[in-house]
């Protein structure tokens, strides 16, 4: 549909959210704390916070959360009987100030649920998320969306975008027919807004590098002392994945408690060392340079080679919450002077 | 997939009185893995034991729940029916339905599905039990006598006599212990000494007996058949192997005041003493505390004296390292001293004396060469008051359980009395006549017919002086409850037997288990009284429990022959329940890292280290190893482990997990 | 209504509670139907986690004993657990994770009468201070049906 | 840091290490962990307030050893960790050199590990008042109140374990909570599965931990949990007296008294 653009006032905004709660609906916002500002469930307009550039943890949680239970079973010496979790209602959720990168990185995530395999539980999450981004007015080295075809007023992935203008009201661009829905429930918080340049209004964020280049280029650089060299700082946590809004590798467990259990589909990283252990004790990828390695492989080369769309958005969360400072963008730029093996 | 029987028990009515024993069969027959469930009468009878073993042929049983008594009871019993039938024995578990829950809780649901829950939780332990082999370790055939008392006398004869080494080791200067200050024994009146000695003399003389006495244990380290004793030898301030034993020194030592222990202070001996004349090994010790020299810094006549120059006033103790195989604890009891009871007198009163004292009293060897006199004034006293249960059976101010003795001995004092003062009267205050042995009722009898002593059944409430006498106020029960009043010369009071001082001490030495009282716990109170908790630590005489001659003599010859039958093998199976370090296929080899606190955290130094290297011969990992030879199984090591990499068999993570699990879900 | 049934779970070693509890037996001494024991060969191999395993599983109240200081069977396995215990019930109590549902005790083989004394105290205690909600709201989050 | 700088350069020109690990520029304004392998790279070793990482960690990665034998910068947390290491079979003195730092940024060499405890013992941990005050503030709450505190501060983790990654002493190759034989901790970032990795983490750190607060920093959730280790410390100290690292193989939690003290054992 074509984008529709509306005008919000500043005290309207409050007068939505508080709508919003009033219907019931799960609101998750970010949320100051410490130094952090972290998503989180929030019951009053005042719990969010505006002073962040992106969350420490990313939105993903809403479809894709670090635990979820597929099914239940209860087993007898006869019989067993199974409750599919797919069958369950999953409520609707409102995500409120996601940042473009966030929003966007729905599409790549979306994809994998729904490549061989098309995810119920997360299709049917995914169905109940509303998502209201809120581009950005600042940034920080860590942020690179510009070079990962995104932006900071990149409406791709959002319901809703609002923008803040000069004078404190917001710019509210509706980009998809859930968003209209929202306009047209609160449609008295809504004021027409004709055509205008929202550019002034957000951060500037330097492209560093080109993506298509580096999937290019990364055809050939399986063997390349850049992986060891950049990852040996690594102690082998799985931070990077889990604040990761695109990464959506997980883990199976049973948790049985007597004949009753639930199966779990749980977060994991290939940063661990158990990703990728065989029962044998062989590990064929058994350093922290080659687990670094298929990171950056699967974001810029598997994923698009597979679905158009790379593995990450540029919000620089990696970056930011790794104990040992390693930086993705530091290898993503040394790899561009890489010259790629013959 | 697991194929589990379950044998739930009736234990005659025992079990099946409260817990609904078929229910149980019933509902633990509905698990996942469990192919047949049963209940009968005695699983531990025979036709119990063959219902189990013909069920694991029939059915292919892979494990086995026996649902029964305590398996400290009859776990063995099960486990070698189950290896009868060819399941390995340790895929055999018990669940405690009688002393965990028949007998400690009344007939309900509640208790039904306590017992539910308790075969369940097995069920779920055994399903995850693996088939373990008996470890062989050698047995050292030697063993260690504690206590050179009648008790340790005769254990150390049977076990020498059957051809293995024993060393006996005696804190006193002589062996003899307790029975050696005895006059006469009941019910036959023979002479102690008479039939003691002829012992004591075997013992030294004995080729395969080490006799070292003024010895005690110092550490105990080591298990079954692989003991290391430490044995501190008491200075004796001379040298054994000179000394003669003409006894020069004993008569010619300036000290001679120093209460005499053997004669419980009514003689006197010296500094340099023997402790009685028929003493083995009949050599002098010096006691350090009373001898001028070594408090002041002069004297040595003995050492001037002595014609084969033996003394050693430099002689320091010495601690000897021993190898042993088994050790027998005979360390005897003690007698309690009455001053407790201010309303004996006793302490307060010369003429009121112990028991044990009247023993000296009437022995021929003692102070008074075998006559009755009242240690104030010489005296033979005309009338004699005896107090039975001087501190026995009374929980408020001494001990509650009955001392087994007094009542006997006390007959056999008034009737000595009666036999040595003619004229004499003796009265017994009782509480009950306690006197059930072979011809000990016809002894107590003889006492009171033709010995014509005075039992008076009830209790004495006050001693006092006056005009020289003793004045005995008690009350006669059977005579509706009249007072009593007794002038006597002397009063002897049959005071309680108790645990030796050191006994709690030694106890934890030696890592044996003992009761309130201090007396040494037996592994069974029935099946296995001369046993204790620790494997190859066996119990002879008054140490577990007071005991007369002949039951101590018994429980000796007891605890001897299940030395003897250690003896017996040259290796010995132990129960292979011990810990274990994973090891895995390259190139984890294991996930030990070798940060060895579980080596520093094992009661047994059974942790060592092991380089896994590869061809080349270099080292790639070093992880913990666990020597199974030395590992007791307590898998205190396994707690500590925090890569979870050290397991034990029997009580594994997996099994010790299920349990609870188990024990928690029902459902 | 029904009395609260209180679920414990007694972690005891082999030689002194293990036996003791058999000699309650033995003495026919009564005691409440609530506590289940599992049998351990010492209190030292009584590792935490299992603890707070069973009260993830449903369990109200814990007991754990072993031997009196000094007489450990295997000579020093309860001087390890008894350290490991004030460690663990220190971060208990900071974690806000009732302590007053695990009773630590010593009972010897010879303590018939104590083992009947401690597993109704127990009971008695975890009566009192009711199911264990907070932590099976914990523990139950998959379920989401626990019972308040 | 020119003294630094000097000592590396010639330890690595003699060949008498073959790699330093040091603090060099990291992103925005961080430092980050740096493995000099070459001489003239020495000049990247920077030494400041911001260098919190500790180091020590790296001396028991596969990745790190494979680069040779090291020197290491440690100022006072990663002299503790080595200590402890040491006491726990991880490091062993000839295969490392230990490039001390003041907290006045000076170099210390030290002759040996025993040298560093000596060292330490003038430079003892001690839990700041701030923390205590938490703590005591904690432990001031209702029981349920306080279970409530806990279960909503732990609630972000998502187990990525960069407080067991971070940590000089999770050195283990198979973690606990690897384990699933049997599955000691839920591997769920549950409620429940959060509060067992917690205290199975606290527990696993009694009587080692030595208060450098790696776990903390390295939380990207911001979940205090050095509270948890500090606490424990305290608790060490209170009953056994202990505090802190040492050579003696003996380690609170691996050694007793028989007459260690309790009040809450019938």
């Amino acid at each position: 549909m074509q984008t529709e653009n509306y005008l919000i006032r500043k005290s309207s905004l409050e007068k939505l959210f508080g709508n919003l709660i009033g219907n019931g609906k799960i609101v998750y916002a970010p949320k100051a704390k410490g130094n952090l500002a972290l998503f989180d469930k929030v019951q009053a307009f005042g719990e969010i916070t505006e002073d962040y550039i992106v969350t420490a943890n990313s939105a993903k949680s809403v479809t894709f959360p670090r635990t979820e239970k597929l099914f239940s079973y209860h087993k007898s010496k006869e019989s067993t009987e199974i409750t599919d979790a797919a069958n369950n209602t999953f409520p609707d959720v409102i995500l409120w100030g996601t940042r473009p990168c966030d929003a966007a990185a729905f599409i790549p995530l979306t994809e994998t649920f729904n490549g061989d395999f098309q995810d119920i539980i997360y299709n049917k999450r995914r169905e109940k998320v509303l998502i209201l981004s809120f581009s950005c007015k600042r940034s920080d080295e860590y942020c690179f969306c510009t070079s990962v075809n995104s932006g900071p007023g990149n409406t791709a992935g959002s319901d809703v975008q609002f923008t803040k203008l000069s004078d404190g009201d917001y710019l509210a661009e509706v980009i998809t027919e859930k968003g209209q829905l929202l306009v047209k429930e609160n449609c008295n918080l809504f004021e027409a807004k004709p055509e205008e340049d929202k550019e002034p209004n957000l951060a500037i964020v330097a492209t560093r590098f080109n993506q298509e280049e580096i999937q290019a280029k990364l055809q050939n650089l399986f063997e390349n002392p850049v992986w060891d060299d950049k990852s040996r700082a690594c102690l082998g946590c799985g931070s990077c994945s889990y604040v990761c809004p695109v990464c959506s590798c997980f883990d199976i467990q049973d948790e049985a408690h007597g004949n009753k259990g639930t199966r779990l589909r749980c977060w994991d990283s290939c940063g661990y060392g158990l990703f990728t252990m065989h029962t044998s004790g062989h590990n064929p990828r058994n350093t922290q340079g080659g687990r670094w390695r298929q990171r950056i492989l699967h974001k810029f080369l598997y994923m698009p080679n597979k679905s158009k769309v790379a593995g990450c958005v540029g919000c620089g969360r990696c970056s930011r919450s790794c104990p040992a400072d390693i930086n993705i963008l530091d290898t993503l730029t040394s790899l561009q002077e890489e010259k790629p093996n013959e | 997939m697991s194929k589990i029987g379950v044998f739930i028990c009736h234990c005659g009515e025992n079990i099946s009185s409260t817990v609904d024993v078929v229910r149980v069969a019933e509902e633990t027959g509905k698990l996942e893995g469990v192919e047949f469930s049963t209940d009968y009468k005695y699983m531990c009878s025979d036709p119990g034991q063959t219902i189990i073993k013909q069920t694991i042929k029939e059915k292919g049983l892979t494990g086995v729940v026996v649902a029964a008594c305590s398996p400290r009871m009859h776990e063995p019993t099960f486990r070698k029916a189950c290896q009868e039938a060819g399941l390995n024995p340790y895929m055999c578990e018990m669940s405690n339905l009688r002393e965990h829950c028949s007998w400690v809780h009344d007939k309900s649901e509640a208790t039904t599905q306590k017992a539910i829950d308790l075969v369940r939780t097995l069920v779920e332990k055994v399903k995850l039990n693996k088939p373990l082999y008996p470890i062989k370790v050698p047995v050292t055939k030697t063993a260690l006598v504690l206590g050179g008392g009648i008790a340790g006398i005769q254990a150390s004869l049977d076990i020498a006599n059957a051809g293995h080494k024993v060393i006996l080791v005696e804190k006193d200067p002589s062996i003899g212990g307790h029975m050696s200050q005895l006059s006469e024994t009941f019910p036959t009146l023979d002479c102690s000494q008479c039939i003691l000695t002829p012992r004591m003399v075997e013992v030294a003389q004995h080729p395969n007996i080490t006799l070292w006495t003024y010895a005690e244990l110092e550490k105990l380290e080591g298990f079954i058949g692989n003991f290391k004793a430490t044995i501190r030898k008491k200075a004796k301030s001379i040298d054994e192997n000179i000394c003669n034993g003409c006894g020069h020194c004993t008569t010619k030592c300036p000290t001679k005041k120093i209460p005499s222990e053997f004669n419980t202070g009514l003689g006197t001996r010296t500094a340099i003493y023997v402790p009685f004349p028929q003493a083995v090994p009949n050599k002098p010790v010096i006691d350090k505390d009373n001898c001028t020299y070594y408090q002041k810094g002069k004297c040595k006549i003995c050492e001037k004296l002595c014609p084969t120059g033996a003394i050693r006033f430099d002689q320091q103790d010495e601690l000897v390292e021993l190898e042993v195989g088994a050790v027998v604890i005979a360390t005897g009891f003690n007698v309690m001293q009455p001053s407790g009871f201010p309303e004996y007198g006793y302490g307060k009163y010369k003429d009121v004396i112990t028991g044990l004292q009247f023993e000296r009293l009437a022995s021929a060897s003692g102070p008074t060469l075998g006559e009755i006199r009242r240690p104030s004034d010489g005296k033979i006293p005309e009338k004699i008051v005896f107090v039975a249960c001087a501190g026995s059976r009374d929980p408020a101010k001494g001990i509650p359980y009955c001392s087994k003795i007094c009542c006997m001995y006390t007959a056999k004092h008034a009737m000595l009395y009666q036999h040595k003062v003619h004229g004499g009267k003796s009265y017994i205050f009782y509480m009950d006549i306690r006197a059930a042995g072979k011809n000990y009722e016809e002894f107590v009898r003889r006492a009171i017919v033709d010995d014509e002593v005075n039992y008076i059944r009830g209790r004495v409430s006050k001693v006092y002086e006056e005009n020289g006498k003793l004045i005995v106020k008690g009350v006669d029960t059977l005579l509706n409850a009249k007072p009593v009043e007794i002038e006597a010369d002397m009063v002897v009071l049959a005071s309680a037997a108790v645990a030796n001082p050191g006994a709690e001490e030694l106890a934890q030495k030696m890592h044996v288990s003992y009761d309130s009282y201090n007396f040494f716990s037996e592994a069974h109170p029935k099946l296995k009284p001369v046993e204790t908790n620790t494997a190859g630590i066996f119990l002879a005489g008054a140490c577990q429990a007071p005991k007369d001659i002949p039951e101590t003599v018994s429980q000796a010859s007891g605890a001897a022959s299940k030395v003897i039958i250690l003896f017996s093998q040259n290796e010995l199976s132990r129960e292979p329940v011990v810990a274990v370090v994973n090891r895995s296929a390259p190139p984890v080899y294991s996930t030990c890292v070798g940060c060895f606190m579980c080596a520093s955290a094992c009661p047994y130094q059974a942790i060592g280290e092991e380089l896994i290297t590869d061809r080349k011969g270099n080292v790639i990992k070093r992880v913990a190893k666990v020597n199974p030879g030395l590992c007791q199984g307590c898998g205190t090591c396994v707690a500590f482990c925090r890569s979870k990499s050290i397991d034990i068999d029997g009580y594994s993570n997996e099994q010790m997990y299920s349990e609870v699990m188990a024990l928690l879900n029902n459902d | 209504m029904t009395e609260f049934e209180p679920k414990i779970v007694a972690f005891v070693c082999n030689w002194c509670t293990y036996a003791g509890a058999d000699l309650t037996g033995t003495s026919r001494i009564k005691y409440a139907q609530n506590v289940k024991i599992i049998r351990f060969p010492c209190t030292g191999r009584i590792d935490f986690m299992l603890l707070l395993k069973a009260f993830g599983e449903g369990a109200d109240g814990i007991i754990v004993s072993g031997c009196h200081p000094n007489d450990c069977h295997y000579t020093s396995g309860n001087f390890h657990a008894r350290r490991r215990w004030i460690m663990f019930r220190g971060l208990l109590d900071l974690l806000g994770i009732d302590i007053r549902r695990i009773q630590y005790s010593w009972v010897s083989a010879a303590e018939g009468a104590k083992w009947a004394d401690i597993v109704n105290s127990t009971v008695k205690t975890i009566r009192e201070l009711g199911p264990y909600t907070d932590y099976a709201k914990v523990a139950g989050y998959l379920e989401k049906e626990v019972k308040e | 840091m020119n003294e630094l700088i000097q000592k590396a350069t010639i330890l690595l020109e003699s060949n008498s290490v073959q790699v330093v690990i040091g603090y060099g520029k990291g992103s925005a304004n961080r430092t980050r962990a740096i493995f000099i392998t070459q001489a003239a790279d020495c000049e990247k070793l920077i030494f400041d307030s911001r260098c919190i990482q500790n180091l020590a960690v790296y001396l028991t990665k596969q990745e790190i050893k494979k680069l040779g034998k090291p020197a290491i910068v440690a100022p006072i947390p990663v002299l503790r960790s080595i200590v402890q290491l040491a006491a726990e079979n991880q490091i062993a003195e000839n295969d490392l050199v230990v490039l001390g730092v003041t907290p006045e940024s000076e170099l210390v060499e030290f002759e040996s590990f025993a040298a560093i405890e000596t060292f330490l013992s003038t430079h003892r941990i001690e839990i700041e008042g701030k923390y205590q005050k938490t703590i005591e503030m904690i432990k001031s709450m209702p029981v349920s109140e306080r279970f409530a505190y806990w279960v909503k501060e732990l609630e972000p983790c998502f187990k990525c374990y960069a407080c067991r990654s971070a940590c000089p002493l999770c050195y283990c190759t198979r973690c606990t909570v690897e384990n699933n034989q049997p599955q000691w901790i839920s591997v769920a970032s549950h409620p429940l599965g959060n509060l067992e990795w917690h205290v199975m983490r606290a527990m696993h750190l009694a009587g080692r931990c030595t208060d450098c607060e790696a776990c903390y920093n390295a939380c990207p959730m911001g979940i205090p949990i050095h509270l948890l280790t500090k606490s424990m410390l305290q608790d060490v100290a209170e009953n056994f007296g202990t505090y802190g690292p040492s050579l003696d193989k003996l380690n609170a939690l691996s050694s007793f008294k028989p007459d260690d003290k309790e009040s809450f054992i019938r």
